[in-house]
């Protein structure tokens, strides 16, 4: 039943690419996307941040090496194009990763673009150049990468310590813009050059963002828009109205829930919606390093106690996924098929049985109906954070777990988990590409700084090496299902549920593609027009 | 001349309402606003008190086969995104709603009442450092202050208990001090000293209790703006957590999302602080009617 | 009695009460009298005795609710000011009766200069143009004796002291040349040297405008020095009322007799210097509870079976002297 | 008079000292830095990392250190850079000034405007059925959630009109100005109005009762002359002072509905800004705010001066 519909969602996701490509019409010049902003970003580097409260405004003012199809919802390897590379090619031992590079092209300053700013961006990445990144989020992602190596003003080396082919889907990220050499990285933050088809106008914090178009842009004829104003706007509810009332031609990506949507589509019956996974999964991180959470069994219990089909029901209506860690398929190119989904402990139907066996783990582990475990579940104070606690709390309920919330501020998160201080903490892991490289070194390698709850298998780590240098997808796929099943068996972050949100613009503006894998790589909005 | 008639004139002076009931019933006639206030305060008090009795659910059991419905027989005011009752929430929301306008007036009433007294009653150094302490608290914004002490708190009951009090404290010392400070000239103090009373004697035993009337009007004044500060507070996320079914939490978190798609989820707890706060406001200007003589028409 | 056309003021059976939570409130109770063009009546009493609710009674000024004028008449130069309506009765006030109140501190308009005060009243009753108003002001506080008129009508109540005030007050209530003027305890609020100064201008003022006066207060010894006639007020009734010399030579009323005997002795008077002050023993009984007969009774030396059962009618013994008591004539002697 | 605006500057001068001293270290009590929210939204901790940009930002020093360098720049006029846009914090506190000015200005002006004319109205007809009416929506302004009456405003103007007020920075007409002040300026003013009108309603209960009212109609003068020329002077002197008070408090409304109606005022940046523990902003900001509220203090008691012939301040 379930693949029925699957096959069935994704017809008419390719129904829908077609027609945004096909019926959309000559695409007219000019007008000023209006847009809101959820909140306000930290500064305008990407390279620094890790949200995609800065990748979707600022993503249209660079481009990449290289960069996902912008019109074709599924990123995957067969949609990598090239962008500020003509061509790339392999070494024969899939160590040399050598890129051509388009000439000609200028950074808004009028500066040409060279081989030098890829050298020096992915020097700042790795953390070889003079110049530091404030943060550095993504190391990890080059943490196989030797060296890399300009040969001329037009080709660049990338010399790896061992095949990687999923550095192509890294490169391709939003989050991998090139940046230029003359341009310090603080002044990045603050007024960003780049060479994408928007320059970067300013940046209010709390206020706005403008971008204006690049009239020299490399693509002859791009963009179709005149700039990109975002209103940023804290409150939903105001922002939503606002959108409503035609004060804005689009509203933030990937920011409408699926109980909002049913009030868009009454309020603005014309107005387009699309809903995606956003490959952001809820999680739980359990600190095993102390009481009562390195007992495995009640590790064990925890993950059997959880209905994530209640989860999905009651914050998605129904309209989100249930997986591993990998995001599930139609939409996920790596996430387990369910008929191996539910052989996991916790993930079987039986709910009731389930919990059954959770609470005989619990009475070894010396609880029980009068004997309960009262535990804290730390979470950051957000809605997306906050909501899913909140039944969390009531599910373990069923297993003589008795939860308390624990709302920490966005400024305390990170210290209070790096320094262990919670016991279960409710987390939400973004995925910049649909690629389990990125997934497993930045969330489960031994030492990843992003790996918070500091879970360390070496065997598992070999085995991410091994699927990490399979360079045919047939063979890597059966190679991560065994990953992720283990890694959910170990019950290392166990994976609630992937969410999925919605986007809605008025009809008249052309040529929008919800990414249905990622939400950070597709907003480009080089060939974004108005139809007005 | 027109004909009067003395016996309605009379009824309308409260002249026949003598003994017990009959003069409550008279007083609840002349200050008809004050009544509607203290049957409001009355019914909320009473909610919080037997929350647990009148709730028909459990405020915090998730049922997700319930989410947002609509209000109806088995859930009078629907149910949240989380398909938790309202209407138990709200019942049980009173008691925090409570716990947040009584503690914080209580504790900062109390520091109130035993620093206004002590800077009106001893004077010196005391006083000036009280009155300045009191000018630096009041000149800051008391929802930026609210704002940035529960945020060093951090967001639970006692703490934004606290956090609301403390703004409280000058606004309240100010008053017993203004009138420690009249109060200490006149002839029954005077006499109280030359007996040679202690005037920590005094100020306990003869001061206090006349600044008894003006306290109670700023306190029942006080306790409807710190439930509305509470949910202010909320509104900017700071107030009380989950899943403590605080009004305002209730409110803003909603407001921010189903003002259009789940109205219930916005006018009730909407409905539950103002009707709560106008009712400690109308009794609170009854009271000061009463108490305070100097307003007595 | 006086030709009926010279009588500026004519109160006939006034009843003033008041609607209290304790019950009703006789403030002012069957009260008539009347005053002659340029004549003193005075109107004495305890505190309490309903002398002011009377004042405020001719003024229309009764606070309603809780008080309201319910019955009996109070002709100003013939016309009844009860029958009046609002407005007419406006144009009345502050011009042809006038009052001058107890607390000169409180009674001007702090926020007011003195002249603008003076010069309201003025036209509020007469078109003249402001510039003429304010020369009016300043001639109203010449005649006043303020020194330096024209300076002080630049300045505010609280500039000025309070024997000055109560003379700007004078000068206000008097500025529209009123056919009577109440004077509500004018002096008491003053220091003693001071209430001389004021009552002397209040007469002299009277005695050159030819205005009629009522002047109430609770010191005989005033009363002595200013009216001519005189009623004797208690519980809101009038108890006595008779010339001056009459009432001094020989009260008629028990409590005006206490009354008497209350005053420090004044040897010049010729009345036996007394070794202490007598007083009158009780107080003035609750207005809502009065009892049947005379009200006095309670308090009274006098008093026997008769009073406590039925109240004595007024009854004039002779010259107008009127009393309100079963004993009248035993009064002078017992005492 | 000299003595006492010494005196009374002296005073404000000490207060503003105290009010530096407390936001200073109350921000600095809660928990959680700049650096830890830069890398919340880099969604790692580095320690090293952390280290070094405490250091660049000089918030690793000695906290009498770090004041001494905020304050003793302060009274040169050098406030510093925000930590969040790395530019000079009077270039982003300054922009932001007129907007909540004027949107208090705005709410001010609604509040005198209805608040003494109904709280007079209200006192003058004391008792009846339009006192009980007046004083009903006056507590009902009080009680209602300024957050709530501006997400009912917003959705309401939404439903019927298909529009919203939505802060417009460079309104194009005149009715487009308007709209983006003056509505959110309501929903502001409708509290303070309320409070303005119920001080109004008691300040002239008050001098109703009073000795001179009684002279005035003894005079002759008609109910209004007596209402709104005698009483209403001497009536308007507490008031004042509540509205002084009031522009203090303001800024608590303003910082909700600014929020709601997304106006770029300071009263919103002052919240994202304690958010973000961008210090700078904040310190100077609260600076700003106080020297305004001590100076609306000061201003109030000499407008009682002007207003009230009897105060002159002599000590």
């Amino acid at each position: 039943m379930r693949s029925v519909w699957a096959l069935a969602a994704m017809a008419a996701l390719s129904v829908l690419t077609a027609s945004t490509a096909t019926l959309a019409g000559e695409p007219k010049q000019g007008g000023i996307l209006r847009m809101y902003h959820r909140d306000s970003p930290a500064n305008a580097s990407i390279l620094e941040g890790a949200t995609y409260s800065i990748n979707i405004p600022f993503m249209g003012v660079f481009n990449n090496l290289l960069i996902y199809d912008q019109h074709i919802a599924q990123n995957s390897p067969d949609t990598l194009r090239p962008d500020l590379a003509e061509s790339w090619s392999w070494s024969s031992d899939n160590k040399k990763l050598t890129f051509k590079l388009r000439q000609g092209v200028k950074w808004h300053d009028g500066k040409p673009f060279t081989s030098a700013d890829v050298k020096c961006s992915f020097d700042l990445l790795m953390g070889k150049s003079q110049q530091k990144l404030r943060q550095n989020p993504r190391k990890a992602w080059y943490s196989e990468v030797n060296e890399v190596t300009t040969n001329g003003e037009f080709e660049v080396t990338f010399d790896l310590k061992r095949p990687q082919p999923s550095l192509l889907a890294m490169l391709a990220s939003g989050y991998t813009p090139v940046y230029p050499c003359h341009v310090s990285p603080a002044d990045m933050r603050t007024n960003p050059i780049g060479t994408g088809p928007f320059k970067f106008v300013e940046f209010k914090a709390n206020e706005s963002i403008k971008l204006t178009r690049n009239p020299n842009y490399w693509k002859k004829g791009l963009p179709h828009l005149d700039g990109i104003e975002y209103t940023i706007i804290t409150n939903r509810s105001t922002a939503i109205l606002a959108f409503v009332a035609g004060k804005f031609d689009m509203t933030f990506p990937t920011h409408i829930t699926i109980p909002l949507l049913k009030d868009i589509k009454s309020q603005a019956p014309n107005a387009t919606c699309v809903v995606e996974p956003t490959n952001v999964s809820t999680n739980i991180i359990v600190n095993s390093t102390s009481a009562p959470f390195d007992n495995i069994d009640i590790r064990r219990a925890m993950a059997l106690a959880l209905d994530r089909k209640a989860f999905v029901d009651i914050l998605f209506e129904g309209q989100g996924d249930i997986g591993g860690t990998m995001l599930p398929p139609p939409q996920g190119l790596w996430g387990m098929p369910k008929d191996r989904l539910e052989t996991i402990p916790g993930y079987g139907r039986d709910i009731n049985a389930n919990r059954e066996e959770a609470r005989k783990l619990m009475q070894k582990a010396g609880y029980g109906p009068d004997k309960r475990l009262a535990v804290k579940v730390s979470t950051r104070n957000i809605a997306e954070y906050r909501d899913p606690a909140v039944i969390l709390i009531d599910q373990l309920k069923t297993i003589y777990i008795d939860g308390e919330l624990d709302v920490v501020e966005t400024a305390n998160w990170f210290p209070k988990v790096a320094r262990k201080d919670y016991m279960l903490g409710l987390n939400l892991t973004g995925n910049a590409v649909d690629d389990p490289d990125q997934s497993f070194y930045e969330n489960y390698a031994c030492g990843s700084e992003r790996n918070y709850t500091n879970y360390c298998n070496k065997e598992i780590e070999k085995l991410f090496d091994v699927q990490s240098q399979e360079t045919d997808i047939g063979k890597r796929r059966p190679l991560v299902w065994d990953i992720d099943k283990k890694l959910q068996e170990d019950v290392a972050r166990p994976i609630i549920f992937h969410a999925r949100a919605g986007t809605c613009w008025h009809p008249h503006v052309k040529g929008v593609t919800i990414m249905s894998n990622s939400s950070y790589n597709g907003f480009r909005y080089e060939d974004v027009w108005l139809d007005k | 001349m027109a004909a009067i008639d003395f016996d309605v004139e009379l009824r309308r002076a409260g002249a026949h309402a003598t003994g017990g009931w009959r003069r409550v019933l008279f007083m609840a006639q002349r200050h008809v606003l004050g009544a509607a206030g203290l049957v409001i305060m009355t019914l909320f008090v009473l909610t919080a008190i037997f929350a647990d009795v009148i709730a028909r659910y459990d405020p915090l059991t998730v049922d997700s086969a319930r989410a947002l419905a609509r209000p109806s027989w088995a859930h009078w005011m629907g149910t949240d995104s989380f398909g938790r009752d309202v209407f138990s929430r709200i019942i049980h929301g009173a008691r925090i709603s409570l716990a947040v306008g009584i503690g914080s007036t209580v504790l900062g009433g109390t520091i109130g009442v035993i620093v206004g007294l002590t800077s009106g009653y001893l004077s010196g150094w005391f006083d000036l450092v009280f009155q300045r302490v009191s000018d630096v608290l009041q000149a800051l914004p008391l929802l930026v202050l609210a704002l940035v002490m529960t945020a060093a708190l951090g967001p639970s009951l006692p703490n934004v208990i606290i956090a609301i009090a403390i703004p409280l404290i000058p606004t309240v010392a100010r008053v017993i001090r203004a009138n420690t400070l009249a109060l200490r000239e006149q002839p029954f103090v005077e006499a109280a000293k030359s007996i040679g009373m202690s005037e920590m004697r005094i100020a306990l035993r003869h001061v206090l209790p006349n600044t008894l009337a003006p306290l109670i009007v700023l306190a029942t004044a006080q306790l409807g703006s710190t439930i509305l500060t509470e949910a202010s507070l909320s509104f900017l996320g700071l107030g009380i957590p989950e899943p403590y079914p605080s009004w305002g939490r209730m409110l803003s978190e909603s407001a921010a999302e189903y003002v259009r798609t789940a109205p219930w989820l916005v006018i009730f707890p909407g409905v539950a602080i103002s009707l709560a706060v106008f009712g400690a406001n109308l009794f609170g200007d009854a009271l000061r009617d009463i108490l305070d003589p100097r307003q007595r028409g | 009695m006086a030709d009926k056309t010279d009588l500026v003021l004519d109160v006939k059976n006034l009843k003033t009460v008041f609607f209290t939570n304790s019950g009703l409130f006789r403030a002012v109770d069957d009260l008539s009298f009347s005053v002659r063009r340029g004549e003193t009546l005075a109107i004495v009493g305890e505190s309490g005795c309903g002398k002011s609710v009377t004042a405020l009674s001719l003024m229309r000024l009764v606070p309603d609710p809780p008080g309201r004028i319910v019955g009996g008449s109070v002709a100003l130069e013939g016309t009844d000011l009860l029958a009046l309506d609002e407005a007419q009765m406006r144009a009345v006030r502050g011009n042809r009766i006038s009052m001058i109140f107890q607390e000169p501190m409180t009674s001007l308009n702090p926020v007011m200069r003195i002249g603008d005060q003076i010069v309201e009243a003025v036209r509020l009753h007469r078109h003249i143009s402001a510039k003429e108003a304010q020369g009016i002001a300043v001639e109203m506080l010449r005649l006043v004796r303020i020194p330096e008129p024209a300076r002080r009508a630049r300045e505010y109540p609280h500039q000025l002291s309070g024997g000055m005030r109560q003379r700007a007050m004078i000068a206000m209530a008097l500025a529209c040349r009123p056919a009577l003027l109440i004077a509500d305890e004018p002096t008491t609020a003053l220091d003693v040297t001071i209430q001389a100064q004021i009552l002397a201008l209040i007469l002299d003022l009277q005695k050159e405008l030819g205005t009629g006066l009522v002047l109430i207060t609770h010191d005989l010894g005033v009363v002595a020095q200013t009216a001519q006639r005189v009623i004797v007020m208690y519980a809101g009734r009038k108890v006595e009322e008779a010339s001056v010399e009459a009432l001094f030579a020989a009260p008629k009323h028990p409590y005006t007799r206490g009354l008497m005997a209350s005053i420090p002795a004044v040897p010049a008077s010729g009345a036996a210097a007394q070794a202490r002050l007598n007083e009158i023993p009780g107080t003035v009984p609750s207005l809502v509870r009065l009892p049947q007969g005379c009200a006095f009774a309670p308090r009274c030396k006098l008093a026997i079976k008769r009073c406590e059962a039925e109240y004595p009618p007024l009854a004039d013994w002779g010259g107008g002297h009127l009393a309100a008591c079963w004993r009248a004539e035993e009064v002078a002697e017992v005492a | 008079m000299f003595a006492y605006l010494v005196r009374r500057l002296f005073l404000m001068f000490v207060t503003l000292f105290g009010i530096s001293i407390v936001i200073f270290f109350l921000l600095r009590i809660v928990p959680g830095n700049i650096v830890d929210i830069l890398f919340a939204a880099a969604g790692y901790v580095d320690p090293a990392d952390k280290a070094n940009l405490e250091k660049e930002l000089g918030i690793d020093r000695p906290l009498i250190v770090q004041y001494w360098h905020w304050i003793s720049g302060f009274m040169r006029g050098d406030f510093g850079f925000s930590y969040v846009s790395e530019k000079p914090a009077l270039q982003e506190i300054l922009p932001r000034i007129p907007i909540t000015a004027k949107l208090a200005g705005l709410a001010l002006l609604f509040s005198a405007s209805i608040g003494i004319p109904l709280g007079v109205i209200s006192a003058v007809k004391q008792g009846t059925k339009l006192d009980y009416a007046l004083r009903v929506v006056s507590l009902s302004g009080l009680s209602l959630p300024s957050f709530w009456l501006g997400l009912l405003i917003l959705t309401a103007s939404v439903a019927m009109f298909g529009q919203m007020p939505i802060f417009n920075p460079n309104p194009k007409t005149w009715l487009e100005a308007f709209a983006t002040y003056a509505v959110p300026a309501a929903a502001v003013g409708f509290r303070s109005a309320a409070l303005t009108m119920r001080i109004t309603r008691s300040s002239m209960l008050e001098v109703l009762r009073q000795d001179y009212i009684r002279t005035a109609r003894a005079k002759g003068a008609s109910e209004a002359a007596v209402n709104y020329h005698h009483a209403l002077k001497n009536a308007i002197l507490p008031v004042i002072t509540v509205i002084g008070i009031e522009a203090a408090f303001l800024i608590g409304g303003l910082i909700v509905t600014e929020t709601v109606f997304n106006i770029p005022g300071v009263a919103r940046f002052l919240v994202e800004a304690i958010r973000w523990r961008d210090y700078p902003i904040v310190q100077n900001l609260v600076m700003f705010i106080a020297v305004v509220v001590v100076f609306a203090n000061f201003t109030v008691d000499m407008l009682y001066a002007v207003f009230d012939p009897r105060i002159r301040y002599t000590d």
